[in-house]
Order: structure tokens, then sequence, then C-alpha cells
């Protein structure tokens, strides 16, 4: 009979004991900082930090989630519309807020158009998004290092000085829009605490909108596709039209999260940057609890905080307790194992 | 054949399902040589009976069976379908278990193939084997003797006809060395006529090597054809257990449909009054894979309860899944005289038209989210409701206080029983995701609704509700119902006419009130057959 | 499914075959390490230290039959050999019949140090194990540079531009 | 009217190698460089990757897909080359030390990456590409800080100068080309190492023979439909990870074959591209999800590798950059991943869809035609 006491051990078996080792794992490290002399009012402000830059990426990942692209390892198509808006920015000489709204709005269309013509081709491999999805990403990002190459830009800030064509690799937006938004009503209490106060309203403010976007008529059908494409068709929805949609606006999140990293992290990074920054925010929304056919605004919040907060405690703990920077594959074993883990569970299937 | 025992018999099976009888005492014998015709309605027992002969797991999962089933008069109890091979019992299923991509040969040796060992046997067993193909071919061949059929055994089995694919399956039974029994589950339900009599034809070469065949078909006429012996099994109960000899066909269908409960069914047939024409179809055709609509018209009134009857398979489910867009269709569909367009589920939503799938997991409901969400979804997409603007009519977003109302209302109005319209709809017992299913229909307000198989898998008491309740919204609201169901009896208690669909065709449509032995009839392929004699005549 | 019913005359066939198989596997990993071991031997014609033996003007060394080293005092040439018996060859210039014995170097080790006048003069210990010490090493590389992961965790702390 | 349709079938059917084709012809002349040298090239590079190439066969014919887990194999031979290094074993002795040593770490590892896969099925192939780097991550963990604090190195030059952690290039001085030199003709100009061919050759004849067993007539049957090889008794799972294991230990023999070649290997990076080279030459060769044959892997490693050498300084010419080149062919292998993929799925969903209407006219062709009217 349908009872749904909440019990323990559902509660385990539908959080995953992986989950609930990384989150003690990290508890843990927190405990063990002081002892180590890690100071913690740096290490939280840097989680702050990574959580804002880190955060629209993982919350990109929702919609097409919810509508059963599954997960978006072709995340870089978006970030790649981002490097093309900051990018055009810089060269235009916007700065301040103009540089970093400028850079957003002159992305949107390119994360649009992209990510339209990335939905398309998603339409077309039902069943197999998550394998075309990441050598799509693949793709186009080596495609954007030729661009970089021969687009002619002509900024000073930008271009290889030698050569006088050719983009650089690490472009500094310092004087253009660094730390407009982290700076934006910033709480600094003593020399190593920051409160990133803008950068986590303009978060914030992201998912706020995506919030009450999935609860719109087209957000609560794109759901349903998701759940049940079947029950969604029955109901007069057409299934290709909202996965096209789903994946444009985790292409649009994907360009605005770029654009947010930038101006925190200070430098734009071109060529083989975006490669990896998928996985990094797939791992993300896993460890917060998400499947690959559920995703929810509390996984993005969790997952995001816990494994910036993994990737910034597991080097200053484990390297200062250890001596040995073995952190870094820690990482990679943990990161990883959480994905395989999450693809490997059974979709559940009530029967 | 000789005057050996039997070498199957079954001695007073009983089974039920979750205090559900669905087997009670059942008994019959099968020497070998003979073939044993077994007639049924669909849920008279038969699927049941031949999973306990084969051992399905799932009969153990549901907690076993009565009685005994002995092979050579020793009781065996297979723990899975291949003890039942090893012991000798082959299936031909009615869905085809063939590789596509292999070819006749390779299908009919699958896993059993010749082989000759190769150095590597002794380091990684005997999968290390080689192939014997020309052995294999031999015996595929052998096995196509037996039949007496015409099979190339290198022609792929994607490129056959169907009929050809049956009678690989059957091939690929009988070249087990221990075969004796041999069940066919409707064989001949995808086959033409000519590829039926080819069929019925290996079947008496079959039997002719001692091998004894169970032969499962709707189709009467060819049971009486074949088979030695008949048992009717209706509702659990083998009613019936005779030769064939001198049975008619008629006899057989009559014992199928008659039911001792048949008294109290007439509720519908009362000479009602009914408005204008509301629904008109002509000449459909859907292709719904193992429900193929052929060639349908017929037309509904307003404030009509339209039944479709007929046994699994012969597309009477196939009808309301092609109006409604969920499957290719053609042909052409009229509310209240204006075209519906087919092929697309949103305009025949819009047109007025709503519908109850049969497969109500599949379709029929999220079962990952709450009743509310189900309940108001197609209404919300369909016609806008339960939405409210917000930030000064910017955006529209869900009312979840409307959806919560409309909810409690149709958990009052059906009985529901659920924790709270935030419930997820899987946790629901059967019986109550049906009503959600309804209550989502009922929400768009439809001038027509299908329902579909409105009362598989729940249980009784929730059945009558269910039945209660269209029979409520018909009389009270007007609504106009056309009712897709396999169990004739309720067909009977609810409906105005019920239409009798055989191969994909209107076999012919009656009054509740007609004779049962009328509707087996219709059921038994024997219309169907008479219609292509006149054609061919 | 066949595999349950295997016949015991065959069963123990194939377990003798595949304990053989395992017993094979370990001969063949150690042959492969016997045979393949390297060693350097550092063919040398220096002065021994105690003035024992001292270093033949205008030797010619040759190993395994290889292009023979032309050697003077105080040389000392490299020569990598694979397994353990090898045979040299030494001709003199004076004339006389080529020095020709067989080599057999210890397993264990990795370098050597093949004293040719030592060996001429028949003394013992003219081959001895060379260890290094101090062994220069160049400097580490970056380690474990991957590409998952690394560039997106880059140091939040700005780098120098 | 049939003529034209098999035209189009066959252009469809073999698009990525007549695309490839025209890029590689387009791309020769402006690279400047002279059909010996790209012979020779080639040659080369087929002794190279052939092997690692022909690891994929059998896990597409088991219907699993591109094994990206023989990424798995390709570190269990590395495992391998650095114990032959660290024991100073050189030559073909050398390899063949590496390969029996990495034999059971392969084995192993495909029997975890198969039963992985088996969990996964449907999403055989991303979970093959994650698990690689999942794996790639305790690799790290054993060879950078186990080996030489935990597991002792008798080599001192291989560690990092911190005293324990293998070095990131290790100096394959020992093994290098030791197989292709075995046997090295020369003619007329061009060096063809025999023995990797010879190598190559037999493990072409094992896949041919292999795929005339039991073994492989089940794997075929586990391919083309998993429930009717499982209703027919085959021991579906059990194939599935056979098949991956036996992948899995040919990529770790390839790897090794590769390593020779090439003469020394980035310790912790050698594998990461190894299974996207190899899935971009057996796609490019004219394989695809399900269907892959050794010509195809012929085919490929030659196209993809002269367009591999001829990019860069198509690149260097054309532009004036060799990066660009070098992006280009990375480019061009992902880009040909996506784009044989994305054409399979689309072109297998065709197919069901031509299946379905061939059946609805039979059916309905089934019906008298007098009973319409």
């Amino acid at each position: 009979m349908p009872k749904s006491t909440p019990n323990i051990k559902q509660f385990v078996t539908d959080f995953g004991w992986p989950r609930i080792i990384i989150f003690f794992f990290l508890a843990l490290l927190f405990a063990a900082a002081p002892f180590v002399g890690v100071r913690m009012d740096a290490s939280i402000s840097d989680v702050f930090n990574r959580f804002g830059q880190n955060g629209l990426f993982v919350l990109a990942l929702v919609p097409m989630i919810q509508s059963g692209c599954g997960l978006n390892f072709g995340l870089s198509i978006g970030i790649i519309a981002g490097l093309i808006g900051s990018t055009l920015s810089v060269q235009l000489g916007l700065i301040g807020f103009g540089g970093f709204f400028g850079a957003v709005a002159l992305a949107l269309p390119f994360a649009v158009l992209f990510g339209w013509v990335y939905g398309k081709l998603l339409n077309k491999v039902k069943g197999e998004e998550m394998t075309i999805a990441m050598y799509v990403g693949f793709a186009g990002v080596m495609f954007m290092c030729i661009m970089w190459l021969v687009l002619p830009y002509t900024s000073p800030t930008m271009v290889w000085g030698y050569a006088g064509k050719g983009l650089r690799t690490t472009i500094t937006v310092e004087g253009f829009y660094r730390q407009v938004l982290n700076e934006f009503l910033a709480i600094r209490i003593g020399p190593n605490f920051v409160f990133p106060t803008g950068m986590l309203l303009f978060d914030g403010l992201c998912a706020y909108l995506l919030w009450l976007f999935m609860r719109t008529k087209t957000g609560t059908a794109m759901t349903a596709v998701g759940s049940n494409p079947d029950y969604a068709r029955a109901s007069g929805i057409s299934v290709d039209r909202m996965r096209t949609t789903s994946v444009i606006i985790s292409t649009v999140l994907g360009a605005v999260g770029i654009v947010v990293f930038q101006q925190s992290y200070g430098f734009i990074q071109l060529y083989t940057a975006p490669l990896a920054m998928p996985f990094a925010a797939v791992a993300a929304i896993l460890i917060g609890g998400a499947s690959v056919n559920k995703a929810s605004m509390v996984n993005v919040l969790v997952g995001a905080f816990l494994f910036q907060g993994l990737l910034t405690m597991t080097p200053s703990v484990i390297n200062s307790a250890l001596h040995t920077d073995i952190s870094e594959v820690v990482r990679l074993i943990v990161s990883n194992g959480i994905i395989i883990y999450a693809l490997t569970r059974k979709t559940k299937v009530a029967k | 054949m000789g005057q050996q025992g039997p070498i199957l018999s079954v001695e007073h099976v009983s089974k039920e399902f979750y205090g559900n009888v669905v087997l009670n005492d059942v008994c019959f014998e099968l020497k070998a040589g003979e073939i044993l015709g077994l007639v049924g309605e669909n849920g008279a027992g038969k699927t049941t009976l031949m999973r306990i002969l084969f051992g399905m797991p799932v009969i153990a999962e549901t907690g076993g069976y009565k009685g005994r089933i002995c092979l050579d008069g020793q009781e065996v109890r297979f723990s899975s379908p291949f003890d039942a091979l090893d012991s000798g019992i082959g299936m031909v299923h009615q869905e085809f278990s063939l590789i596509p991509g292999f070819t006749t040969t390779e299908n009919i040796v699958l896993n059993r193939e010749s082989m000759r060992p190769s150095i590597l046997n002794d380091v990684f067993g005997d999968r290390m084997s080689v192939l014997d193909r020309p052995d294999m071919r031999k015996r595929a061949e052998a096995a196509i003797a037996k039949l007496g059929v015409k099979l190339d055994p290198d022609l792929l089995i994607s490129e056959m006809p169907v009929g050809h694919k049956q009678f690989t399956e059957i091939a690929r039974e009988i070249t087990r060395t221990k075969t004796r029994i041999l069940v066919l589950d409707e064989p001949t339900a995808v086959l033409t006529e000519s590829e039926a009599e080819v069929l019925l034809a290996a079947l008496r070469n079959i039997a002719k090597l001692g091998i004894a065949i169970i032969f499962i078909s709707h189709r009467l006429r060819e049971v009486v054809d074949v088979a030695d012996r008949v048992v009717v099994l209706r509702d659990g109960l083998a009613i019936k257990d005779l030769p064939v000899a001198g049975v008619s066909v008629r006899d057989i269908a009559s014992w199928m449909v008659g039911r001792t409960v048949a008294a109290d069914a007439v509720a519908g047939g009362e000479g009602r009054e009914f408005g204008d024409e509301l629904l008109k179809v002509e000449g459909l055709w859907v292709d719904m894979p193992g429900e193929t609509v052929r060639d349908v018209s017929f037309s509904v009134r307003k404030g009509e309860i339209l039944g479709f009857g007929g046994l699994a398979g012969q597309g009477k489910l196939g009808i309301p899944n092609g109006i409604m867009g969920l499957y290719p269709a053609g042909g052409s569909v009229g509310l209240r005289g204006k075209g519906v367009p087919l092929d697309s589920p949103r305009a025949a939503l819009e047109a007025g038209m709503a519908f109850v799938s049969e497969d109500r997991r599949g379709v029929g409901l999220l079962l990952d989210e709450s009743l509310d969400w189900n309940i108001a979804f197609t209404a919300m997409q369909v016609q806008g409701a339960y939405l409210r603007p917000i930030l000064g009519g910017l955006f529209k977003i869900r009312d979840e206080a409307g959806m919560r109302k409309l909810t409690e209302e149709y958990v009052g109005a059906l009985d529901i029983k659920c924790t709270s319209p935030k419930q997820k709809a899987k946790e629901l017992s059967g019986g109550n995701q049906q009503k959600i299913c309804l209550a989502k229909a009922f929400a768009v307000k439809p001038d027509l609704l299908f329902v579909s198989e409105p009362t598989r898998g729940i249980d009784v008491g929730a059945k009558k509700l269910v039945l209660d309740t269209l029979h409520r919204y018909n009389r009270e609201y007007g609504t106009t119902i056309v009712m897709v169901s396999s169990e004739l009896e309720e067909l009977r208690a609810i409906c105005d006419r019920i239409a009798i669909v055989d191969e994909g065709r209107i076999a012919g449509i009656l009054p509740p009130t007609a004779e049962l032995p009328e509707f087996g009839l219709l059921m038994s392929g024997l219309a169907a057959r008479n219609a292509r004699e006149a054609v061919n005549a | 499914m066949s595999e349950k019913k295997v016949d015991p005359k065959i069963a123990a066939r194939r377990l003798l075959v595949r304990g053989g198989l395992v017993v094979a596997y370990v001969f063949l990993v150690g042959l492969f390490f016997v045979t393949g071991k390297g060693h350097t031997v550092l063919v040398d014609n220096k002065d021994a230290a105690d003035g024992s033996a001292v270093g033949i003007n205008g030797a010619l060394v040759s190993i395994d039959g290889r292009e023979a080293l032309e050697q003077y005092p105080g040389d000392r040439d490299i020569v990598l050999l694979k397994g353990q018996r090898h045979r040299v060859r030494i001709q003199l210039p004076s004339g006389e019949p080529p020095i020709e014995m067989s080599l057999a170097l210890p397993l264990n080790t990795d370098m050597l140090l093949l004293s040719i006048p030592k060996l001429v003069a028949k003394q013992a210990g003219y081959l001895e194990e060379f260890v290094q010490r101090d062994q220069p090493r160049p400097a580490d590389e970056k380690v474990g540079d991957n590409n998952a992961f690394t560039s997106p965790d880059a140091p939040v702390t700005t780098p120098a531009p | 009217m049939s003529g034209k349709k098999s035209l189009g079938r066959f252009l469809t059917e073999n698009a990525v190698v007549i695309l490839f084709l025209l890029i590689t012809i387009a791309a020769i002349p402006s690279s400047g460089l002279s059909i010996q040298y790209i012979l020779q090239e080639m040659i080369t590079r087929l002794g190279r990757n052939t092997f690692l190439v022909l690891a994929l066969i059998l896990p597409i014919y088991a219907g699993m897909g591109l094994n990206f887990g023989m990424t798995l194999g390709a570190m269990s031979g590395q495992l391998g080359l650095i114990l032959a290094i660290n024991f100073n074993v050189g030559g073909v002795e050398g390899l063949a030390f590496a390969a029996l040593l990495g034999t059971p770490v392969s084995v192993l590892m495909g029997y975890i990456c198969g039963s992985v896969l088996n969990k996964a099925k449907g999403r055989e192939m991303v979970t093959g590409y994650m698990l690689a780097f999942f794996i790639n991550g305790i690799y790290q963990l054993v060879i950078l800080y186990m080996m030489g604090a935990i597991f002792p190195i008798r080599s001192p030059a291989i560690l990092l100068s911190r005293g324990y952690g293998i070095r990131n290039t290790l100096n394959l001085e020992g093994v290098r080309q030791s197989l292709d030199n075995l046997l090295m003709l020369r003619l007329g100009g061009y060096a063809l190492p025999l023995a990797t061919f010879i190598v190559i050759a037999v493990l072409c004849a094992f896949v041919i023979w292999f795929k005339k067993t039991k073994l492989g007539q089940d794997m075929r049957a586990v391919g083309h439909d998993m429930t009717v090889a499982e209703s027919a008794g085959v021991p579906v799972d059990r194939t599935r990870i056979i098949a991956i294991i036996i992948s899995t230990v040919l990529a770790c023999y390839g790897q090794i074959i590769f390593l020779q070649n090439m003469g020394n290997m980035a310790t912790y990076n050698a594998h990461d591209q190894t299974s996207f080279f190899a899935v971009a030459a057996i796609l490019v060769g004219g394989a695809s999800v399900k269907k892959a044959s050794i010509p195809n892997v012929f085919i490929g490693v030659i196209l993809l590798h002269v367009l591999f050498v001829v990019t860069p300084r198509a690149g260097q010419n054309l532009f004036g950059s060799a990066m660009i080149g070098e992006y280009f062919r990375q480019f061009i292998g992902y880009g040909v991943i996506a784009l044989s993929l994305v054409l399979y799925a689309w072109r297998a969903r065709k197919d069901a869809l031509r299946a379905r209407e061939g059946l609805r006219r039979a059916s309905i062709a089934a019906a008298p035609e007098g009973a319409a009217k």
C-alpha cells in the first residue's frame, strides 16, 4: 500500500552511498582544516567564490536533464558562445558593467543559434544523446580553436603581440569587466574573507528565472517530456520542440556562465580550455543528488557547493596533512566515480 | 496413434493471482502425436496455463500453483523455461523470437549449433569450438523437410515474409532432439489465409512424427480443421474437453463466451434516444504494432456509448489510438461534421476528444510526478487552464492552488485513495491510477471520450467503480463515450451498441442484448473468412 | 549450458592444460626476464688502482662479434648487452693471437665494469659491479597534467599576467 | 531507377569514408609533402596503430558500441612497460615481458569494465568513456604515489626526484622499435617492419577465426538482439564481459606495440587519446556503432593518418600556422566521431521507419483487395 513514511534506508538508497560518503568526507575536511593550519576564513571565502563562478554551469544542466536529453556533456557549445560574446565585448572596448552585460548580450544570439542547431542534432539521435553531445562539444571546441587563430580580431589586449594576429590563450579582462559582479556590494570581513555578493545575486537571479520558467506552461511541458514522452505526446505536446527549447536554454546558461566565470577569474581562457568544463559541472550536479533524468534546484545548490567545497578543501587540507599533491588524483577519482555511479544506476522504472 | 499413456497430463491445476482465481481445477491429457486445440477468450487462463507449463518465474513469484503437471506419469515442476525445454517442451511464441540479422539456419539452430572442438577448448572451454556450418545447414534442412514447407536455409529473417518466420520458429522447436510437445500460441494470427493452410498441413506432418501439439488459436475454423481434441477454457475452468469430430465452430464459439452470469448483463440496451451524429469515421487504417486496423468505418451519436470488443491483437485498440493521433493512421475522421486531422494528438484534443489509454503506465500517467500534475496537465497544455499571470502579466506560471483544488475535486468525485494531491502517481494502486487517468480526461471536459481497456489489471471493486463513473458521466453530463474492452460482459453492461473487431475490421455491430454465440461467432474469424470467400467467389 | 556436464576425462585434461598454461606463463616471464635483462658494461682500459695492470695501447675489443672498439689507455666505452652470456675477443697490438673468452654477467646487476688490462693480465676481479654515486638525473617535468578537471579548477588567486 | 537508389544508398552508407577521402586528397597537394614521404609515414603508422584499432572490433560485434573503455587496456600495457623498464628487460624479450605482465591486469580491467557496462546497457559508450577517466585516476594513484613508496622500484632512474612516483616521460630505450626492427624489410627506399605486420596479420586471422567459433556466434546473437539471445539460453552478460575482456587485452598489446614504435612514453598522458584515435580511425574506415570489419580498420588507419601527416604542413602552408593543422586534425577526429554517430542513429531511425512502412504495406496488402469496397 502506498505509505510514504520517510525511513532512513529508503533515503540512503535514493541518495546513494557515494554521495553520503562524499558529504562526510567534506565534513571531515572542514573539521580537520584548523589542525593542519589551513585558514578557515580564506577557505570559506574560496568556496563561495568558486560556487559563484561555477554555479551557472551546474544550473545549465537542469533543463536538458528535465527534458530527458540526459547530462549535457556538450555544455562547451554554450561556453563557446560565451567566449565569442566576451571576446567581442573586449574587442569593442566595453568596460565595467557595460563590458559584462555587453559580453552577455553579444553571446546570446550565438548561444541561441548554436543551441538550436545542437538541439536539432540531439533530436535525431534519441537514446544516444550523451555520447554524441560529448563529441559535438569536443569538435566544437576544436573548430573554435581554428577560428580563434583566423578570426580578424585586432584588440591588442587579445592578439598575440609578435604575430599580430590570432588570439592569445589567456586574455586578461583587467580593465574591462574583471570582478565587476564580485565587487558589487561585496562584503569583506578581515583580510582573508570576501563575500562576492554581486556574483551570487546574479547567479540567484538566473536560478530564479529558470525556476520561474520551469513553472510556466512550456516549462511544465518540458518536464513532462522528460518524465514520459509518450504521455506528453498524447497530451498534444511536440516532444522535439520541447527538447530543442531545453537545449537552447542550457546553451544560453552555459554562455552566461562562462562570462560570470571570467569576470571573477579575471581571464578569458580560449582554445582547449572549455574541453573539460562540462565534466566538472556534470560531476557537481550528480553529487548534488540529481540522476540522469531528474534534477532540481536543490541538486544544483547542494551539488555545486559540495563539489566546489571538495575542490577547495582537498588540496589545502590533504596536501598540508600528507605533504603531497595527491588531492588532484583524489578529485579525479571522486568526480569521475560519481559520474560512473550515476550512469550505472538503474533508471528507476516504477513497476 | 499407439495405445500408450499420455505424455502430458495436467491434473487439477489451480492458480490465483492476489486472490484472483485465474485457473480453477483444470485437467486434461495429451497423447503422443495428438493435436489439442486450446481455445478461450482473453483472460480465460490460456496464458497462465502455458506459463505454468513452462515454469515461468512469474508463477513462482506470485505464490506457485496447485495441482500437478506430469510428463510420462512423472510429476514435474520447472523452475525456468530452460528446464521445460530440456524436458522436451517447445514453444512458438506469438511475437517472433528470432534474430532478424541471422539466416534461417542460424535461427533454427540458435544456441544449439553444431560444433567441432578447437585446440582452445581445453583452455577457454567449449565455447571456443568452431561452428560446423555444413552440419548446421543439414540439420536446418532436415527440420524444414519435416515441416514439409519451402524455406531457404540461407535467407536472412529480416528479408522473409511473416509466414516464413513462423515456420522458422516451429522448425527451431522441432530440431531439439528431445522435443515431444510443441505449444503454438496463435501461430496463424499474422499469416495470410494460404500461409495458414500451409502451416496447418505442416502441423499435421509434425504430429505424424509423434510430437504432441497444443494449438492455441482464436480462429475456430482452424481448430476444427486441424485438432484431434479441443479444450475450451472459460473463466479459468476447462468447461469442455472432447474430440473435435462432430463439433461445429458455432458450438465452440458459444462454449467460449457463454457465461453463467450472463443473465444480469444487459443494462445498456434500454432503447435510449440519442442526439445527432457526433463522430464519423470512414476507411480508418492504423499502423499500431500488434493491433493493426485495416479498414474501419463507424459513427457515434451524441450521448451514446459505443463499445468495441474482440480478441486481443485484432485491432480494436488501434481504433482510438489512431483517431487520437498516437500511431500513424489514415482515413477520414469527422467530429460534428468537421474533419479532424490524424497524426496530431493536439488537433484531436483541441477538437474536443479525450482518450484514456489502455497503456496506463506507458502513456496514461506521469508516474514520477504528482497527482495534480497528472490530472491538470492536459487541460493546461491544450486549453491554457490552471495558469496564473505573474510580474504584471509578463509570464504565466502554474496555478498550483487551482490544480490542487481540481485534484481534490476529482479525488472526492471518483473516490481516489491517496495521501495528498502531491503524492506521486506511481505510488497509487492500479485502480486508483485508472481513476487518475479518467480524471485527466474529464478535466478537459471532452465532448467525446475514448476509453480503452478501462478495467484491465484492476481489482473487482475498482472495476465496478470505474464502470459506474463512466455510466454516471454519460447520464449526468451527456458525455459521449467510445469504450474499447476485451471483456464482453462489461461492454454489455454499459454500452448501447457493441462492435466486434476482427482482423482489423468491424466484423459486425450488435445490440448488447444479442445472444452470446452471436458475439462468439463474430470473434472467431469466421465472419472475416466468409467475407473473403464472398469476395473471392 | 553444455559446460555443466563435461566428461570427467576431459575435465581432467582441461585442468592439466590450464595448469600447464599457468606454469608456462610463469616460465615465460622468467625466461624473458633472464634473456631480455639488459646490462650496461663499461669497457675500461685504465690502469688498475694498485698499479697491478696498466692500460694497453691500441687494443681492439669486440663483444659478441660486434664492431671492435679501439682502445687506448684511459679509454672507457659503454656497451649495452642483453642476456648474461657473452663472448669477448681482444686483439692486442702486439700481434699475438687474440684472446677469446666467455663472460658471464650476474643477473641482478645493471652496470658492470670490465677492466681490459686486468682481463689481459688474467687477474681476478676484471669484472665488477659498478655503482654510480650521485647519479645525475634530469629535472622533473610537470607531472600529471590531466585534461579533465584541471583547467576549470585553476587557482582562484589571480596568476601574474 | 533502382540503380540510382542503390547509388544513393551507397553514398549515404559510405558518407564518412568518401568525405574523408575528399578532404585528404584536397590536403595532400597543399602540404607539399612528397608521395614517398607520405607512403613511408603510412607504413610506419599502419604498424603502430592497426593493432589498437583492431581491438575495437569484438565489442562492436557484441553490440556494445565503440569500446571507449579500451583505454583501460592501454593503461595495463603501460604498467607492463614500466615494469619492463624497471627491471631493465629490453628488446623483443622486454616487449613480451611487458605484455605478459600486462595480461592479467588487463583481464581484470576488462572484467571490471564489462561488469560496469552491463549495468549501463544502452549507454555503454558514454559510460566506457567516463570509466576510462575514473580508472585513469586510480592509475595515477598507483603510478604517481604508490610506486616507489609502497611498491618498491628497482631503478631509481625512472623515479621522480622526490623518491616516489614515476617520471613524467619514460625513455623506452631498451625496447625502442625492437619489434619493428626484428624483421625490417627494406624495399626500394621503404622500410617495412615485417614482424609488426606479422603480429597484426596473426591478430586479423584470430579475429576471422574467432567469428566462426561458438563464442563468436553468441556474440553476434547478443549484438543483434539481447532478449532473443537470452531466451535462447545464451549467457548474455557473460558474453558481453568476455567481448570487453578480449578487447581490453588486445588494447594492452596494442599500446605496447604503439609505444615501442614511439620510443618513449608520457607516463600520465600516453593513454589519454588512445581510444579517441582508435575510434576515429575505425569510423573513418566506414565502420559504425553496430558494424565493423577488418577492411574498415585498415582503410581507417590509412585515411586518418595520412590526414594527420599532411594537415600540420598544409595548415602551415595555407595559413602560416602549424597550430591550425594541429587543431584541424583534432577537430576532424572529434568531428568524425560525432558525425558518424549521428549518421548512424539517423540511418537506424530511417531504417526502422522503412521497415514499418513495409510492414504496413504488407499488412494492408494482406487484406483482400475487394473488402475495401
